[in-house]
């Protein structure tokens, strides 16, 4: 399976940048077997890859030698309402000191993808937290249960765009009720 | 003042620390009693556990080197309110009782290196 | 093979809760320690309890009305949080920002770490037994910084003062005089702390070789900042991607081998000499001039586009995901907060260890609640 | 040997409150009694769980009422109600229960800068000596909970103090639905304080304010 690594022009950041000068070379070369667009963010470079091939892609990008990404520094979502939802990695490397943001779009009926935990632990929690809050099902995750919301309470997604808001309470009323003399 | 009544006038401190003490522990148990407003909650018995509630009964068996420690503490412990009533007057006993308390000392020190080397004070 | 009365005499495991409301959980943070008589056997913490949702409530809010959550949720180092906000909002709105205004927020950011870390030296005199007399010590400079920052911007703690492009106002003008007073007040109180903790020896018995992690497990949980420079990362924003004028001034990253509590305790320490000497410099290349760029609009919109930006908090990289779709709201805005990285650490480094050191563990880790559950 | 049954958290609303009447007359029903002028409306908070429901319910409040209250006439009670009163108001013992931002301003107030140890104001780690609740900070609904259980295991008489805008009534929290709007809704509150954070100086304020309140022999539960 040729890897599609002509990396067309994105169409949402600046037009025309060509990616010259980030290290999108080494990574096509690393991500050999797996199709990845590039795209060049406002300060690193955005890779996009399916989510069926993520995981093997992320471990392709940590055991690189050349690249090393071994530290994960952030994983969270983008909940882009129609489009689906986008799972974001942002990796760095302790050893090249260059930083690298892998992006997988999931549609939004089956919002399944692997767990990175086996790649890097750092996932553990954060995938857990992006579980909760959107509502993405990590397969293989070793401790799917929640970690910000209440253990009986995984159906609600607080972080999805169609979460509202809660109302602000117009009549405060005066607390539960105790009027001075109860007490 | 024949020999009874020394002995007797010694004794009216401790009488009148007796019945002061006694009278203190009643006032403040009374006391507490009368003027706090006790109210019986059915959360306010379950056991403190930061907000949370025990998961498990506390009450399991624990580790045999607790039990330990407390024996020896207990025996050293006799043995130093043996020695305070003669720290106090060893003085004007005489040498004779010097060496003995000496004696008393150098045994349960040997049955302090005994449970040392046994590891009795190891604590992993 | 182990007959059935043998078992009654096993020592059965006892789940102890050092739950939500605890002294040294420095917040609302709970772990259930499966314990065997001293021993931790085992550390499941809970988080969540302080989370209030401050990234969903930065997308319904402007740029400006987002920097009061951002303060909220970095509660000890406010400047450093607001920082990071406001750089991803310059970065993504491509504003430039003036050299008085960033040579001010160094010095402001630095002070803030040194208020940050002397909360850590109270905080954990505390864990390691001694009631008051650390937070005595590190809360009586605190409050010198505090006083600083009350006079600059207004506020004690929840101080909004930078904004995206420069500062909300400039400094007063005996700016650097009082600068100067509470620098010379924090050398004395460090000094104090250094000698009341670092050369005592109980506080050595009972720090050094507890809750050791090595460099790559630290690396593999993605721990940041002091944590991870204790056990010979080194990896420093200030240095790798230097933002503001870090650059320009001469200091040096300060880290150790052990990886062990007294490791992080004297990273923080020696951190706070650095912060101490990188204020002096930045108060001498201090000059008049614009503390925001000339054209401002009046409601910053910013193009389509994503940015991570990053800067070292106290507690480590404090980053800032912003995603924005045009408008003066952002559209999804993550707060990547350091202790909750540092926090999955914390069950491979108190395992095995004892339950009083077992606290020692989670209070070398510095966690700031708001951050960790946002 | 890791953990095989995963404790999961045991929330105190498993263990069924005692449905007794309360001897006030007053049900605290959930929703906050209706003055009977405008119509009160009911707030639509999204995500209004089931499980979370009984979680949420206000505290029962037993007051109890001091044995020399019932039994002396109430000439007699004077004196030894100043003297309580007094007594109470000079050693007020918070309990250490800092949730969030509100909690830094805290111990800013305990700390020697401005003191709160010349009042008798002596921190104490756990609910069983304490006398007052600073609730320092937002409180989650996922915090509720542990809020009711910490304030149901303190000794009569006790006080609460609502610090800060969070605790007050979610402060700048307010539109998140994970956020209790308000610690009132679950446990009386004596003293609000205003402010996110309140200066050291206004957390003192209310707790001299607590202290007339006691004098008053107002608001305490149980006296």
């Amino acid at each position: 399976m040729t890897s599609e690594n002509q990396p067309e022009s994105a169409t949402d950041s600046t037009p025309g940048a060509t990616l010259d000068g980030t290290i999108w070379a080494e990574v096509d070369r690393a991500l050999a077997g797996i199709t990845a667009r590039a795209e060049r963010g406002v300060l690193d470079l955005i890779v996009h890859i399916p989510p069926a091939e993520i995981v093997r892609g992320l471990r392709a990008l940590k055991h690189d030698t050349t690249l090393q990404f071994d530290y994960l520094r952030c994983l969270t979502a983008v909940d882009n309402e129609d489009e689906g939802i986008d799972i974001v990695y942002h990796l760095y490397s302790t050893t090249a000191r260059h930083n690298l943001t892998v992006k997988a779009t999931l549609p939004n009926d089956d919002l399944f993808i692997d767990t990175a935990t086996t790649v890097w632990r750092a996932a553990n929690w954060l995938e857990r937290e992006t579980a909760e809050m959107f509502g993405v099902r990590f397969n293989g995750h070793p401790d799917p249960r929640t970690l910000l919301m209440p253990e009986d309470m995984d159906d609600t997604f607080p972080l999805r765009k169609d979460h509202p808001l809660a109302e602000i309470e117009l009549l405060q009323g005066d607390g539960m009720g105790y009027t001075e003399e109860d007490r | 003042m024949g020999q009874g009544e020394v002995l007797f006038d010694n004794y009216v401190p401790v009488l009148l620390a007796t019945i002061v003490g006694f009278f203190l522990v009643l006032g403040a148990l009374l006391g507490s009693r009368l003027l706090a407003p006790f109210s019986e909650e059915r959360e306010k018995s379950t056991t403190y556990e930061c907000g949370m509630l025990p998961i498990r009964r506390a009450a399991t068996n624990v580790g045999m080197r607790f039990y330990l420690y407390a024996i020896l503490f207990v025996i050293f412990d006799v043995e130093a309110v043996f020695i305070f009533p003669w720290a106090v007057s060893f003085l004007d006993i005489g040498p004779q009782a010097y060496w003995l308390m000496v004696a008393f000392i150098a045994i349960l020190a040997l049955g302090l290196g005994y449970a040392w080397k046994k590891g009795a004070l190891q604590w992993r | 093979m182990v007959t059935e009365s043998a078992h009654e005499f096993e020592t059965r495991d006892l789940l102890l809760n050092v739950g939500p409301q605890h002294p040294s959980t420095h917040g609302v943070f709970r772990m259930v320690m499966q314990v065997d008589g001293e021993v931790v056997r085992d550390v499941i913490p809970y988080v969540g309890y302080l989370h209030r949702g401050a990234e969903k409530l930065c997308e319904t809010m402007d740029y400006r009305q987002g920097i009061g959550f951002m303060d909220r949720t970095e509660y000890l180092a406010s400047m450093n949080a607001e920082l990071s906000y406001v750089m991803a909002v310059e970065a993504i709105a491509d504003l430039q920002v003036p050299d008085r205004a960033q040579w001010i927020r160094m010095i402001l950011v630095e002070l803030n770490r040194i208020s940050s870390h002397l909360m850590f030296m109270g905080a954990f005199g505390v864990d390691a037994g001694i009631i008051g007399t650390p937070m005595i010590y590190g809360w009586r400079e605190r409050e010198a910084i505090i006083d600083l920052f009350e006079e600059i911007t207004g506020d004690r703690m929840m101080f909004a003062y930078f904004r995206p492009g420069g500062l909300a106002w400039d400094v007063p003008t005996n700016f650097a005089a009082r600068v100067q007073e509470v620098i010379a007040a924090v050398k004395q109180g460090i000094k104090d702390l250094d000698g009341l903790l670092t050369y005592n020896e109980v506080f050595l018995a009972r720090t050094q070789g507890i809750g050791v992690i090595s460099a790559a497990d630290a690396i593999d949980f993605g721990m940041s900042g002091p944590s991870i420079r204790a056990s010979g990362v080194h990896l420093d924003i200030r240095r790798d991607e230097p933002y503001l004028k870090y650059s320009e001034i001469d200091w040096n990253v300060i880290t150790a081998t052990e990886g062990d509590v007294f490791a992080r305790y004297n990273c923080r320490l020696q951190e706070m000499w650095e912060s101490v000497r990188m204020v002096e410099q930045c108060l001498d290349r201090l000059e008049p001039g614009l503390i925001m760029p000339e054209k401002m609009p009046r409601m910053l919109r910013t193009p389509p586009g994503e940015v991570y930006v990053r800067t070292e908090a106290p507690r480590g990289e404090y980053g800032i995901y912003l995603v924005s779709k045009g408008g003066n709201r952002p559209y999804r805005l993550k707060v990547r907060s350091a202790c909750l990285s540092n926090l999955q650490a914390l069950k491979q480094m108190s395992v095995g260890q004892y339950v009083a050191d077992a606290i020692l563990v989670l209070g070398s880790i510095d966690i700031v609640l708001g951050e960790v559950d946002r | 040997m890791a953990v095989t049954s995963d404790p999961t958290a045991v929330s105190p609303a498993a263990v069924p409150a005692a449905t007794t009447i309360a001897e006030p007359a007053t049900e605290p029903a959930t929703a906050p009694a209706q003055p009977a002028t405008e119509p009160v409306i009911l707030p639509v908070i999204p995500g209004e769980h089931p499980a979370e429901a009984p979680r949420l319910e206000p505290v029962e409040v037993h007051p109890g009422k001091a044995l020399y209250k019932q039994i002396l006439p109430g000439v007699m009670q004077i004196p030894l109600d100043l003297v309580l009163g007094a007594s109470r108001k000079s050693s007020l013992w918070p309990m250490t229960f800092g949730l969030a931002c509100c909690a830094i301003e805290m111990i800013a107030t305990y700390m020697a800068h401005n003191d709160l140890d010349r009042f008798g104001i002596v921190p104490w780690p756990s609910p069983r000596q304490s006398d007052v609740m600073i609730v320092a900070g937002t409180v989650t609904k996922k915090m509720a909970p542990a809020v009711k259980l910490l304030y149901e295991q303190m000794p009569n008489p006790k006080w609460v103090i609502s610090m800060g805008a969070c605790a007050t009534n979610g402060g700048p929290y307010t539109r998140y639905d994970r956020v209790l709007q308000g610690v009132d809704k679950i446990i009386p509150v004596d003293v609000y304080v205003p402010g996110c954070p309140p200066r050291p100086e206004a957390l003192i304020d209310a707790l001299i304010s607590l202290q007339e309140l006691i004098m008053e022999e107002r608001g305490a539960t149980g006296r």
